[in-house]
């Protein structure tokens, strides 16, 4: 069982060059910010290590961050950009019961993230499901398809994005009919 | 039957429409009935009520479900092999109504007194499989292929430890023919052939136990023939929505029902004449006390309807007990078990015969 | 001339008896065994998460109810906790005490679903109305306790809609001696049939480390031998006080981890569940099931990952709040959307009859999964 | 050899423990009821088709502000000073026309959570389920006591009222500048008569 100032450190001392930052200024949750494209390197590490051994990915959630710039575009709809897209992993070791959150934010014109599906077979769907909510990119990822919404969904059309619009039609539907 | 009806009419082609068409009288009411007993034994066992609006406890409810079907449209999908699809419920139910014309119902009717009963209705009982394979085939649809497929291997592997068990019972009684079968478990029921045959002696103590093992094996082996849970591979609904009958709607669909109901009776006559007497009464004839001869043959169809039925009754007893087995070990069940146990209780029982 | 073979893609579902829902399932076939299976999701896509993003804390209730359809109580429950955990709000005892008896209660009538369902997977019929019909005692309570039979929205951040009635106490024991002896009958009729016990040993078998990688959570992971519960081993609300066992599986008849381990597990499950209820349901303290409501919830700036044990895993509410009133985003670790994932896995090289049994054995509801 | 004949045993021996229990339960009552004719009391809290008191509802819009999936509608319209809109049960004065309150029970989700803000408690849950229908439209209530009619002339009157308002505040912000004491009181009766 160790606290996330510790695993913090030891993944510091570990990978010194990468983007790492503890945040404990937030209520509730400590977080370890990663650099997206060391994300897999570092979970690999994370689920090796002999005194962390986070053997289960509990949770991945893609996120809307909606901190960049919200302008109009020409057909007068509020549009966000420049900013970042994240992704929360939620860790947990069987062995020790000790819990890690980390997060990785890419920009949002280009959201790509490091896929560890390979790491923790969990990741499988829940990346497929933040590619089709939030349109994250998960790299090296075998089977990136659309999971919750339709296959022939509008590409680049992500609804969980803060600023997305209805579609007004649908296979020649009018939406809502 | 038939002769009867020929003098009668004095033309052979009358009689023979005539008496074809007699069992039809049998089978139908005693399908609705069968439909009503199914619904209401399922319910009760389960702590429901069943059908309880149309007549008495429901007791209309399959007439009323049968004008259902009638004005349902007959759905036939644009890709299915029409004339088969249309054919194949009639080949269904002709399957079944032939094992009818061999079963004796009391001494006094008999569609036809085959010296060869058995053996016709082993023969005919297969036609089934050509219906149900015809079905599946021309439904165009996987679901129904493999609900088809199945049934085939099924049926035609069941019938192995039929024709043995129904061949230990040759063996014993030297007869092929049904009615010749009942004829001899005469009225009392320890003369029936599951306590030993009407013969006293060592022989009918030795061959008890191999009559009741006989018994259980041709019950489980009609059991998968007529495709009831836990056999019911072939309609499984679970797995293949409703198997070789998937794609039919409407009074084809009905035709399935109707042969279904039709081979629960007639396995279940089957093997009352075999083992439980046929038509004969357990407890002697009314009849014979009262020195009324006329009223025997009725007795006799009374008790030949009440021992079908009750079987007909286990049957769905079992169906709303059991689980269904899956498709290997529904083979594994036959190969393995039914047949090597039929084999050793044949030789056995030929053995009691020859001391 | 060589004959020429070709794979059977068979379609199951989204409409099939035994998808436990609008879920597809697309089968690779060779004759009747399974090469692959391919499970397509979103049939029953409802923008839960979409939804909340519009909603106060407290209309988001009503939406969990609607996720796993099957365990309400609990879905409040999760979200509920994880909301109270980000206002760092403190309950009153009895609302505990109250919110933990719903929870078993869900449990219980959770897991009757499951089984009965499961049951009528393999083709028993009988079994599931006999579940049903006792499941059916759990709604009463709960239709007595807040006038719903299915969706609750019962449990409040801070509190409960309403106090339990005054006779609830004196029905959920009648309910208890009333349903132990159900469980045994339920064992002799369908657990150890021999043609059920056929059909589900050795059948879907997860060993343990495969469970691990796919986060497969609940009663399922528990019968590929991991004694892993949330309620006691990261507790939250007051199970810590509650002398109850984990089951895990034993491979009682086949293999560690088979489809008759994680469902009797299940049947393991409901015994420990009477016995929290037992406990919990004479030491209710008195008090005011209201009182600890916040006049408005507005949590201050932050993240949130709570996870409770919910009838089918470990069920995750993933909470980032931005101060307001409305949370920025709500994403649900659905327990049945990653057990599901796992179906491939199980069911390389069974047989068609299989994937119905390894897919009821895995339990899933769609409302989770799609959500 | 055991094996077998041990999986034989079990097999029939399994099969009749559950045909006895099954026989067992064909001699039990059914615990099913026959629907339309027999119905099962519902318990006190039960959650069913809301209602709404019109007598009681002062128009606050609380219910529909704490409805998740926006299901009442509410319009107001101020009443006159002069109109009397009757007292609520718990002594309150009725300040409002309510020209609207529907409810749309095809999205209505039966959360009950309109029924706690409400201040007068005029909007609850009943124990009518009963109440489906072929078309969709007319799962739309209406609640309101006054026709769209009235409701139309309602909110006519108070735009005269609050025209006149404005008028006369004007003219009095023109007279207050010309001569400010004497015309006050005339201009209280104006307003009187205006709202008559």
């Amino acid at each position: 069982m160790k606290n996330p100032a510790e695993i913090y450190d030891i993944i510091k001392s570990n990978f010194p060059d990468g983007i790492f930052e503890l945040n404990t200024s937030l209520p509730v949750e400590p977080l370890i910010q990663v650099n997206p494209m060391k994300i897999h390197v570092v979970s690999e590490f994370l689920r090796d290590a002999e005194e962390l051994k986070f053997d289960s990915l509990m949770n991945l959630s893609g996120v809307d961050d909606a901190n960049g710039e919200r302008i109009s575009d020409e057909n007068g709809n509020e549009i966000i950009k420049g900013g970042t897209l994240s992704v929360y992993y939620h860790l947990h070791s069987f062995r020790f019961n000790h819990k890690i959150t980390l997060k990785v934010s890419a920009p949002r014109e280009n959201p790509e993230v490091e896929s560890v599906e390979n790491i923790w077979k969990t990741a499988d769907w829940h990346e497929r499901e933040a590619f089709d909510l939030i349109g994250i990119k998960f790299i090296n990822h075998p089977d990136l398809r659309r999971i919750l919404m339709p296959y022939d969904w509008e590409d680049g059309s992500h609804p969980l994005r803060k600023d997305y619009q209805n579609p007004e039609f649908y296979q020649g539907m009018k939406v809502p009919y | 039957m038939f002769e009867f009806l020929s003098d009668l009419f004095g033309s052979q082609i009358i009689a023979a429409f005539i008496s074809a068409a007699l069992p039809l009288v049998f089978i139908v009411p005693f399908v609705i009935f069968a439909v009503w007993l199914e619904r209401k034994v399922s319910a009760h066992m389960q702590d429901r009520l069943g059908p309880m609006r149309v007549g008495w406890h429901g007791w209309l409810q399959t007439i009323a479900d049968f004008f259902k079907l009638l004005q349902k449209e007959d759905i036939v999908a644009s890709d299915t092999d029409k004339k088969f699809f249309n054919v194949a419920p009639y080949i269904v139910f002709a399957g079944t109504y032939l094992v009818f014309a061999a079963l004796p119902f009391s001494s006094a009717y008999i569609g036809t007194s085959l010296d060869i009963g058995l053996f016709y209705i082993i023969a005919v009982s297969g036609l089934v499989v050509i219906g149900i394979l015809m079905a599946g085939w021309a439904s165009n649809n996987k679901y129904s292929l493999y609900g088809a497929m199945r049934s085939a291997a099924q049926i035609v592997s069941y019938e192995i430890p039929t024709a043995i068990v129904i061949l230990s019972i040759v063996m014993f009684t030297g007869t092929l023919s049904l009615s010749e079968i009942s004829d001899n478990q005469t009225a009392y029921f320890w003369n029936w052939y599951i306590f030993g045959g009407p013969d006293w002696g060592l022989t009918k103590f030795l061959v008890l136990p191999f009559m009741i093992i006989g018994f259980l094996i041709l019950y489980i082996s009609t059991l998968a023939e007529v495709n009831r849970t836990p056999f019911d591979m072939p309609e499984a609904e679970s797995e293949l929505v409703a198997g070789y009958h998937t794609e039919y709607s409407g009074i084809k669909f009905s035709m399935f029902f109707l042969a279904e109901y039709g081979n629960m009776f007639a396995v279940s006559a089957i093997v009352s004449v075999i083992f439980f007497g046929g038509y004969q009464s357990p407890i002697g004839y009314l009849g014979d006390a009262l020195a009324a001869n006329w009223l025997i043959p009725f007795e006799q169809l009374f008790w030949f309807a009440a021992k079908g039925i009750f079987f007909v009754f286990v049957q769905m007893w079992l169906r709303w007990t059991l689980p269904r087995v899956r498709v290997d070990q529904l083979m594994t069940l036959c190969w393995k078990y039914l047949i090597p146990y039929s084999i050793v209780n044949l030789i056995i029982i030929g053995i009691i015969t020859l001391i | 001339m060589a004959l020429k073979t070709q794979e059977l893609v068979l379609n199951m579902g989204p409409q099939h008896p035994s998808t436990h829902g609008v879920l597809r399932l697309e089968l690779e076939l060779e004759g009747e065994v399974v090469t692959k299976v391919i499970p397509h999701l979103g049939y029953l896509h409802r923008c839960f998460e979409k939804h909340t993003e519009a909603m106060t804390y407290p209309q988001v209730i009503p939406y969990t109810d609607r996720m796993d359809y099957l365990a309400s109580m609990y879905n409040n429950f999760g979200y509920v906790v994880a909301v109270e955990r980000l206002l760092g709000i403190e309950v009153p005892e009895r609302v505990e005490y109250i919110r933990v008896i719903m929870g078993e209660l869900q449990r219980i009538a959770s897991h009757l679903v499951a089984l009965g369902t499961y049951g009528l997977d393999i083709g028993a019929f009988t079994p599931f109305l006999y579940l049903f019909r006792d499941r059916e005692h759990i709604l009463n309570l709960f239709e007595i306790t807040c006038g719903a039979r299915l969706l609750y929205n019962y449990m409040w951040i801070g509190g409960l809609s309403h106090d339990i009635p005054s006779d609830f106490v004196r029905l959920t024991k009648e309910f208890i001696s009333y349903f132990k002896p159900t469980i045994t009958e339920l064992n002799e009729l369908l657990s150890y049939n021999k043609i059920f016990i056929e059909r589900t040993a050795n059948v879907g078998i997860l060993p343990a480390d495969t469970a691990i990688s796919y986060g497969i959570t609940g009663p399922n992971l528990r019968a590929s031998g991991v004694q892993w519960d949330v309620r006691k081993d990261d507790t939250y609300s007051i199970y810590n006080r509650f002398d109850f066992e984990i089951p895990v599986g034993k491979g009682w008849f086949g293999t560690l981890g088979d489809c008759w381990d994680r469902y009797y597990v299940r049947v393991l499950e409901m015994e420990e569940s009477l016995k929290i209820l037992e406990q919990a349901i004479d030491q209710i303290p008195e008090g005011d099931v209201q009182s600890a409501i916040p006049k408005r919830i507005k949590p201050p700036v932050g993240t949130i990952y709570t996870r409770v044990e919910n009838p089918r895993g470990e069920l995750g509410y993933f909470i980032i709040s931005d101060g307001s009133v409305n949370p920025f985003r709500i994403k649900v670790r659905a327990p049945s959307f990653v057990n599901l994932s796992v179906l491939n896995e199980l069911c390389k090289g069974h047989l068609v009859a299989d994937v119905v049994a390894i897919l009821g054995s895995i339990d899933i509801v769609l409302g989770e999964i799609d959500r | 050899m055991r094996e077998y004949l041990k999986n034989t045993w079990l097999g029939i021996w399994t099969v009749l423990v559950g045909m006895k229990i099954t026989f067992k339960h064909l001699f039990i009552p059914a615990v099913t009821i026959q629907y339309p004719d027999v119905k099962v009391p519902l318990p006190e809290r039960v959650r069913n088709r809301l209602y709404v008191n019109m007598d009681d509802c002062i128009g606050c819009d609380q219910c529909a502000r704490a409805c998740p999936v926006n299901c009442i509608t509410i319009e107001t319209v101020k009443g006159l000073p002069t109109d009397d809109l009757g007292i609520t049960s718990n002594g309150k004065k009725k300040a409002l026309w309510v020209t609207k309150f529907d409810i749309d029970f095809a999205k209505c989700c039966y959360c009950q959570l309109c029924v706690f803000p409400c201040p007068t408690e005029c909007i609850y849950m009943t124990d009518i389920y009963e109440f489906s229908e072929f078309k969709r439209n007319d799962l739309h209530y209406n609640f309101s006591t006054l026709s769209t009619d009235e409701g139309e002339e309602k909110k006519l009157n108070w735009e005269k009222f609050q025209a006149e308002k404005e008028a006369q505040k004007a003219a009095a912000a023109k007279q207050k500048a010309e001569k400010p004491a004497p015309e006050k009181k005339e201009s209280t009766d104006k307003s009187k008569s205006a709202g008559e």
